[in-house]
């Protein structure tokens, strides 16, 4: 059963998805319940593929089935997981019971096919996630917009069918792109299948690596989102219902970021180190704009949303130090944003649910009459925020310490800017909700937390303190495969740059064991400098 | 005699006459009529092609093009007398119902 | 011989030209004598005298009728469509009399040692040494049946008169129908001929070998629907008088009346000489007369068979008209030629 | 072949020149007295009613469709009855296929109606 | 690929197995005509039923045939695996289309049973145009189908709308007609033959192809007339109205059918007859399917009649497929080939729900009455969607795999622009195909559907139609490669 785990995985939530159909549209508790077992269960699965992982490079719990073959095209059935998806599955199969239980009471209308949809797009998510074919990944990665399309076009907002829209065609836009750009790589690599190992040993001339790389890259960019493809999300995050919002800012967003390491980087290395100062700009204009934006934000889920681009931004630039601290500390600023960003959702939807508004001004002074809300915002707001002791600081810190030591020093300067302007908008919000008197007498009826929100919100207060203070399993065990994808990418960008030294193998073993943090190996290691070896 | 080119010439004449009344004339049946133009002015050619190339393809083909014209006439017409029934008009100005 | 044009002999241009000189007074003769037989035969037939008066026993009828029409105002009704008015009786009248350019009414005689075929529409090759006729010619006397009705529509429609409408759509309705039928039926001669060239079509009917005994169907059919296609009772719809009031000519006056009426007659004519060439062996006959007078007298019995017809006869109505043509004709035709292909395969 | 046709033209021109030398022979010695009751179109001696130029039953229109889509088979009909005896018993067996698809139209017509004259 | 089978070349003379399925199918379509007149009127829908195990019987000829060419009547039709999976595809739209047509006719009250026999010999016309291989047969079998077309198009005599349908369709049909035997005839008089084996091997023998300006000419003109056919831009200007006006069933048939049938008779023309003028032909291609991608999708944008955004869109489609006849390599082709199957399947499947929605007169075919369509009936409400996203091209539905394909083929020869634009428009079309899903799941229903019923037909329709959009999506494989065997052969 074992070596079947992924599959297992993926698409466990299918099960739930065809019980759900059978359930009778009314009887909304069971309907969630069985949702909700599905999610756990899935949890549940995931739970020995975290457990069984083996700290190195490889792509572990492989699985292979030839899918379609025609004519030049051989498709297969090719999952597996490496340091790099690990703790983005599990971090998907984390989020997904929570964001179950956050619907309880949210959604009182067609739960039926709600419910369905969340677990359709965890299929979607993982399948993603897992996915070593590229055009599995492709599949998986189309199949997750259907659901979230219907998720916030039909519970969302006011506004919901503009954002719903405009989030659908963005991300079909770029990934048709993407498709052409794969199809390309595909005749390009002789055909023979979309295995991205294989595409990994391409040594793809430069034309070819620029035009290809733009079109993955426009692709993750619009799916992050970086600057100035990131008008979407505010739009569908504000729409979205919490379950939606939490989800997407958690996992969806992730993709992006997630293609840039696995996909865009590795396969086109000369290209992503050519175009690293725009992204790199881009990421920090995002971040500045970003933040700027956020803090003149009325509505506290506008503000979230913008916080996102923020945030991701970081994570931009952290991978594309390409150096051990940066990519590390972006992947794990991913899992951090996943998390607090997704309770901060959570929490907006709690109080939305209980006021129906979301503007900042209609709140103030809430802390008196919730206190254990209180301290759970605050706690994710410290989070967000990056303050020592929680998550978001080891990855914040990893980033900057990581793009300080690259190319990218004056970059990170200018992003550090940003840390404090999210301390800023953030706790301005926190003290505006939070604090002050409690004017509005709507706000005076308002109850505090109940059992299950609380429920909801434990595992990811836990999961900021554990990242927080003790965040060397996260990284230990990513650490290898990001080694390896470093290695790629740098090893590829020198094998054009200088004349390749006789007789180094196309590829070479990429096993590098599990370098301990603040191994000088790279440090003060401008990337793609031309003149510096990679490996020793 | 006549060389290869002046039927050639006539017929392409005789097309493009028909083909311009087709988009110029108002009339379903002038429109349609327009179009047999076009037709019989390919059969021109064909047989042209045909006694010129010594060769009886074209010949036949005309057979067929003519064949096809009487059933297309013959639909057109119905069609025609069906659209006048309810509109009162054979008029393609009046074909209006569904613009974009 | 020395003068040559279009690689023809001068003989061959004064030929052509007597041949269509004399075709074109004999059969504008014929026409016109048609008219004044035809008065007389059915006058007799009923116990009437028929025309007595202009000439020994009325000889002259037809002369002092032209004269007579020369005379009457030509009206032109108001509303009508002066252009198409005008230009229908010609249109009728042009292929009534061309038609009889194909057919070949007498053996082939010499004059000075050129051959000259007594068939307008047919030549001597000296090259070859053979006959060159239209070899269409079949196809020839078809599209003038049908040029033919465009003269009678038009004449329906420009005269902006309901009796004229009707008329000339009842006689295009009517000539049409029984065009497919006739069309269909000689194909069975064809089938015997294999060639749709009149002289060659002939040239098989020759010593008795007359299709009227190999295809008496056919000739019933093609004989009856001719009649139809001419207008003639009794299947004169088209012009009843009773019901129509002339039908397409109500408006007519004067020669353009005349016109139409010398059209209807020269078709009469055309007819049976193709009836003739078709079934009855053409020109061809015991050697004591010559081939065109042979062929002169087998015509001109047809067309006594036609006014016979006419006395005899009362008119069809329309419904039974079309029902005949398009159920019972039709059917025929289409019987006869399988049946023919299955016995002279 | 223009030994053939020759002829006809000029018959054609003979029969026109009689044709419009009629025309214009008898509008030029005939009788010009017109009135606007003459020349009102005849409708039994009553005033015309309405215009002529009305629609008139469709019944028309049907034969004449008819008569083009029979016609243009005979037409098929014309180049195989001179070869049929060339072509032996497959010509006679194709044409034979040629009728009766021409009679299942021909049934159907007649079953709807469309020979019927009422 | 898709040459004249060297070994059957010489085959001459008659060879009724060549056209065994359109014989099959013209005497079962002249018998349900002489049945027609002998039956009542509340029989009529037994013809359908007749009709349809015609279509299965012939179905079956055609996959017996499968894998054998057979080529007859003087090389002038050649039965070969291309045109055999032609036909396929033929017979499944005629028989998914028969299905949705009997509830259709009920509704109108335009119940004559002469739509059933109209609908095979416009199949029977369609096989022919598959399995052309002169000029000749494909012209016939292009009239074979106009004919039963306009007639079909025009078919709600009641219907002003029908009726201009109808009449706008035969007017342009017949134009574009002409345009098309004209290039046939300037093709005849270049190279004097008809037959598309000899016109090539004509100029290959003869060469200096841009030296004979009738023979460009005649290329020019055909690719005119076949792309009035097929609706490209700039020739598609009847597509919308045509759509809109004609019996629902209808659209769908056409849209499907003899768009499929315009495609194989253009492949098979251009690709046997002008090998050596490819680099003319797919220049022109190129420009072709650009414009009639950009203006099929960017029209279909604004349009509020559902059938008429489908007329937009299945313009659109005609773009995508060009653009694998442009690559005209194996993979292009294959993909015109799968496409156009599963065109088939996902859009007659979405006409099948317009019929269920319309109402008597035609009416309730604008986007806004589907509000909340998706709620109230949670079944259909799905079949649509997955039809629509099929049509948009996201996966799983066949429609993607399609669209792969047809790229792919693109990209493989070299042009990666067109592919790049092929999917921006892709991306655009999403827009106008998700509006109905928006107005179906996300706006508050205005109607109850309760007039809504679905017979057992229309039902068997929808299965199959979601099963062929399916399927094939998920497991594209073996049809693929079905497609690719196709023109091998």
């Amino acid at each position: 059963m074992s070596d079947m785990i992924i599959t297992l995985m993926t698409f466990s939530p299918l099960v739930g998805v065809l019980l759900l159909f059978f359930i009778p549209k009314d009887s909304h508790g069971l309907l969630r319940g069985v949702a909700l077992a599905s999610t756990i269960v899935t949890f549940l699965v995931s739970i020995p593929i975290m457990t069984g992982f083996v700290t190195n490079a490889e792509f572990q719990f492989k699985e292979f089935y030839p899918w379609i073959a025609a004519g030049p095209f051989q498709m297969n059935y090719n999952v597996g997981i490496d340091g790099i998806s690990l703790w983005l599955v599990i971090l998907t199969t984390f989020i997904m019971p929570i964001a179950v239980l956050s619907t309880w009471t949210a959604v009182e209308t067609k739960v039926k096919e709600y419910m369905i949809f969340l677990l359709l797009l965890e299929v979607g998510m993982l399948g993603a996630f897992v996915s070593l074919d590229m055009f599995l990944f492709y599949i998986f990665w189309e199949l997750m917009l259907i659901p979230m399309y219907f998720i916030i076009g039909i519970w969302g907002g006011k506004n919901r069918v503009y954002a719903t829209i405009k989030f659908f065609i963005y991300t079909m836009a770029g990934s048709l792109l993407m498709l052409v750009a794969l199809i390309v790589l595909y005749f390009k690599a002789g055909a023979g299948d979309f295995n991205l190992l294989r595409f990994y040993g391409l040594n793809l001339p430069m034309a070819t690596q620029t035009w290809l790389f733009l079109a993955f890259a426009f692709a993750f960019a619009i799916k992050v989102p970086m600057f100035p493809f990131h008008t979407w999300l505010p739009d569908a995050h504000t729409e979205a219902p919490t379950a939606g919002s939490v989800i997407l800012a958690a996992i969806l967003l992730k993709m992006g970021t997630y293609g840039y390491v696995r996909f865009a980087m590795p396969l086109f290395p000369q290209a992503s180190e050519q175009f690293t100062p725009l992204i790199a700009t881009l990421s920090v204009i995002g971040i500045i704009y970003a933040s700027l934006v956020a803090m003149v934000q009325e509505d506290v889920k506008k503000l979230v949303a913008y916080s996102s681009v923020a945030h991701l931004g970081f994570v931009m630039l952290g991978v594309f130090a390409l150096n051990q601290q940066g990519v590390a500390g972006g992947m794990l600023q991913m899992l951090n944003h996943g998390i607090s960003t997704g309770a901060l959702f959570l929490i907006v939807g709690f109080i939305y649910e209980r006021r129906h508004t979301r503007l900042i001004t209609d709140f103030g002074g809430l802390s008196k009459q919730m206190p254990i809300f209180a301290t759970i915002f605050m706690i994710v707001t410290f989070s967000s925020i990056g303050l020592p002791g929680t998550n978001g600081f080891v990855g914040e810190f990893l980033v900057l310490i990581g793009s300080f030591e690259s190319s990218l020093r004056w970059y990170t300067i200018i992003a550090t800017s940003g840390v404090i302007l999210s301390a800023v908008y953030m706790l301005w919000m926190f003290q505006r909700v939070m604090f002050g008197e409690l004017k509005n007498p709507k706000n005076k009826e308002l109850k505090d937390l109940n059992a299950r929100e609380i429920a909801i919100m434990v595992p990811l207060v836990v999961m900021i303190f554990v990242m927080g203070l003790y965040p060397k399993p996260f990284i230990d065990k990513m650490t290898p495969s990001i080694d390896k994808m470093i290695q790629i990418t740098r090893l590829k960008q020198q094998v054009v740059q200088a004349p390749a030294p006789q007789g180094m193998p196309a590829g070479m073993p990429m096993g590098h064991p599990g370098m301990p943090m603040g191994n000088p190996a790279h440090e003060g290691m401008p990337a793609g400098h031309p003149a510096m070896p990679v490996t020793k | 005699m006549l060389s290869l080119h002046s039927y050639l010439i006539l017929s392409a004449i005789l097309f493009s006459i028909g083909a311009i009344g087709v988009l110029i004339r108002r009339n379903a049946i002038v429109i349609f009529m327009c179009v047999e133009l076009m037709l019989n002015s390919v059969n021109l050619t064909f047989i042209a092609f045909s006694k010129y190339l010594g060769n009886m393809d074209g010949q036949i083909f005309v057979f067929f093009v003519m064949t096809v014209a009487a059933a297309e006439a013959a639909v057109g017409l119905a069609l025609m007398i069906a659209f006048y029934k309810n509109r009162e008009s054979i008029d393609v100005e009046d074909l209006n119902l569904m613009k974009w | 011989m020395g003068f040559e044009l279009f690689g023809l002999p001068m003989i061959y241009y004064i030929a052509m030209v007597v041949k269509v000189l004399v075709v074109f007074v004999f059969v504008l003769l014929t026409v016109a004598y048609a008219t004044y037989a035809e008065r007389k035969i059915i006058g007799h037939m009923q116990v009437r005298l028929g025309p007595m008066r202009t000439g020994w026993h009325g000889l002259l009828q037809p002369i002092a009728d032209g004269v007579k029409l020369f005379f009457k105002e030509e009206i032109i009704p108001s509303q009508a469509d002066k252009f198409a008015f005008l230009l229908a009786p010609v249109i009728a009248l042009i292929p009534a009399f061309i038609g009889f350019a194909v057919i070949p009414f007498g053996d082939t005689i010499e004059v000075m040692g050129y051959k000259i075929p007594l068939q307008i529409a047919a030549f001597w090759d000296q090259g070859s040494n053979k006959i060159v006729d239209l070899n269409v010619g079949v196809l020839y006397i078809l599209a003038l049946a049908s040029v033919g009705v465009y003269g009678i529509v038009l004449a329906g429609w420009a005269s902006n008169s309901k009796y004229s409408l009707l008329g000339g759509l009842r006689s295009s309705a009517q000539m049409i129908s029984y065009e497919l039928a006739a069309g269909l039926a000689i194909i069975s001669v064809f089938m015997m001929s294999e060639s749709l060239s009149l002289q060659k079509i002939v040239a098989d009917q020759a010593g008795f070998g007359w299709y009227v005994f190999k295809q008496p169907l056919a000739f019933i059919l093609f004989f009856i629907c001719s009649l139809a296609e001419i207008n003639r009772t009794p299947f004169d719809l088209p012009e009843a008088e009773t019901e129509l009031v002339s039908g397409f000519c109500t408006e007519y006056s004067s020669m353009k009346y005349a016109m139409f009426f010398m059209a209807e007659y020269a078709n009469m004519v055309t007819v049976c000489a193709v009836t003739t060439t078709l079934f009855l062996g053409g020109w061809h006959g015991p050697a004591f007369l010559p081939g065109w007078a042979w062929f002169i007298a087998k015509v001109y019995f047809l067309i006594f068979v036609c006014m016979w017809i006419r006395a005899t006869y009362p008119r069809y109505r329309y419904d039974q008209l079309m029902r005949l043509g398009w159920k019972v004709f039709l059917p025929l035709t289409l019987l006869n030629i399988v049946v023919t292909g299955l016995i002279y395969r | 072949m223009l030994g053939a046709y020759l002829p006809i033209i000029l018959l054609v021109i003979i029969a026109a020149v009689f044709g419009f030398a009629s025309l214009c022979l008898s509008s030029l010695i005939g009788q010009k007295k017109s009135s606007a009751v003459k020349l009102a179109p005849y409708e039994c001696g009553c005033e015309p009613v309405g215009t002529a130029r009305e629609r008139f039953s469709v019944k028309f229109y049907i034969i004449a469709m008819l008569f083009i889509l029979f016609d243009i088979e005979a037409v098929f009909l014309y180049p195989w009855a001179i070869v049929y005896k060339k072509l032996g018993m497959f010509g006679v067996m194709e044409m034979a296929v040629f009728i009766v698809i021409l009679f299942v139209g021909y049934i159907y017509v007649w079953k709807k109606g469309a020979l019927e004259w009422e | 690929m898709l040459q004249f089978p060297a070994n059957i070349a010489a085959a001459a003379g008659v060879n009724f197995a060549a056209i065994m399925p359109e014989v099959i199918l013209s005497v079962i379509a002249m018998a349900l005509l002489l049945v027609n007149v002998f039956i009542k009127s509340e029989q009529k829908a037994y013809l359908g039923y007749l009709s349809l195990a015609g279509i299965i019987l012939t179905f079956v000829t055609v996959i017996s045939g499968w894998g054998t060419a057979q080529s007859g009547f003087n090389n002038s039709v050649l039965q070969d695996n291309f045109a055999l999976f032609f036909k396929g595809t033929f017979l499944v739209s005629a028989f998914l289309t028969i299905l949705i047509t009997d509830q259709y006719l009920k509704r109108e009250e335009c119940n004559w049973g002469e739509i059933y026999p109209l609908i095979l010999f416009a199949t029977v016309g369609m096989m022919l145009m598959a399995s052309g291989t002169d000029l000749m047969t494909i012209f016939l079998g292009l009239e074979v189908l106009s004919v039963s077309l306009y007639v079909l198009a025009g078919f709600n005599r009641a219907n002003l709308k029908s009726n201009e349908a109808g009449l706008k369709y035969f007017l342009l049909g017949a134009f574009s007609t002409g345009f098309l035997l004209y290039g046939m005839a300037l093709t005849y008089g270049a190279t004097g033959t008809t037959r598309v084996a000899a016109i090539a091997s004509y100029i290959s023998q003869n060469g200096m192809v841009l030296s004979n300006p009738m023979l460009l000419a005649g290329m020019l003109l055909m690719a005119v007339g076949f792309s009035f056919k097929i609706a490209a831009a700039p020739f598609h200007m009847w597509t919308p109205d045509v759509y809109e006006g004609a019996p629902t069933p209808m659209t769908a048939f056409m849209s499907v059918g003899p768009k499929a049938a315009g495609f194989a008779a253009f492949l098979r023309v251009f690709i046997v007859a002008f090998p050596a003028m490819k680099a003319d032909w797919s220049e022109l291609l190129w420009v072709l399917a650009v414009l009639t991608m950009t203006v099929g999708n960017i029209t279909a944008l604004y349009q509020t009649n559902i059938k008429r955004m489908l007329a937009y869109s299945s313009i659109a489609h005609a773009g995508y497929v060009l653009v694998g006849f442009t690559a005209g390599n194996a993979v292009g082709t294959a993909g015109v080939l799968f496409y156009m199957l599963s065109y088939a399947f996902m859009n007659i499947g979405a006409f099948a729900i317009i019929v269920l929605v319309g109402r008597k007169g035609e009416d309730n075919n604008n986007v806004s009455d589907y509000a909340g369509f998706g709620f109230k009936h949670p079944v259909l409400g799905m079949c649509m969607s997955i039809f629509l996203f099929s049509l948009a091209g996201i996966p799983p539905a066949a429609g993607f795999i399609g669209k792969f394909y047809l790229f792919s083929g693109a990209i493989q020869a070299g042009y990666v622009w067109l592919a790049i634009i092929g999917v921006l428009n892709s991306a655009a079309s999403v827009y106008y195909y998700l509006r109905v899903m928006v107005f179906m799941y996300m706006k508050d229903p205005t109607e109850e559907f309760d007039w809504l019923q679905v017979s057992p037909s229309l039902a068997l329709c929808l299965l199959l139609s979601v099963a062929g959009v399916l399927i094939p999506g998920i497991l594209p494989g073996s049809l693929l490669d079905l497609a690719q065997k196709a023109l091998l052969m």
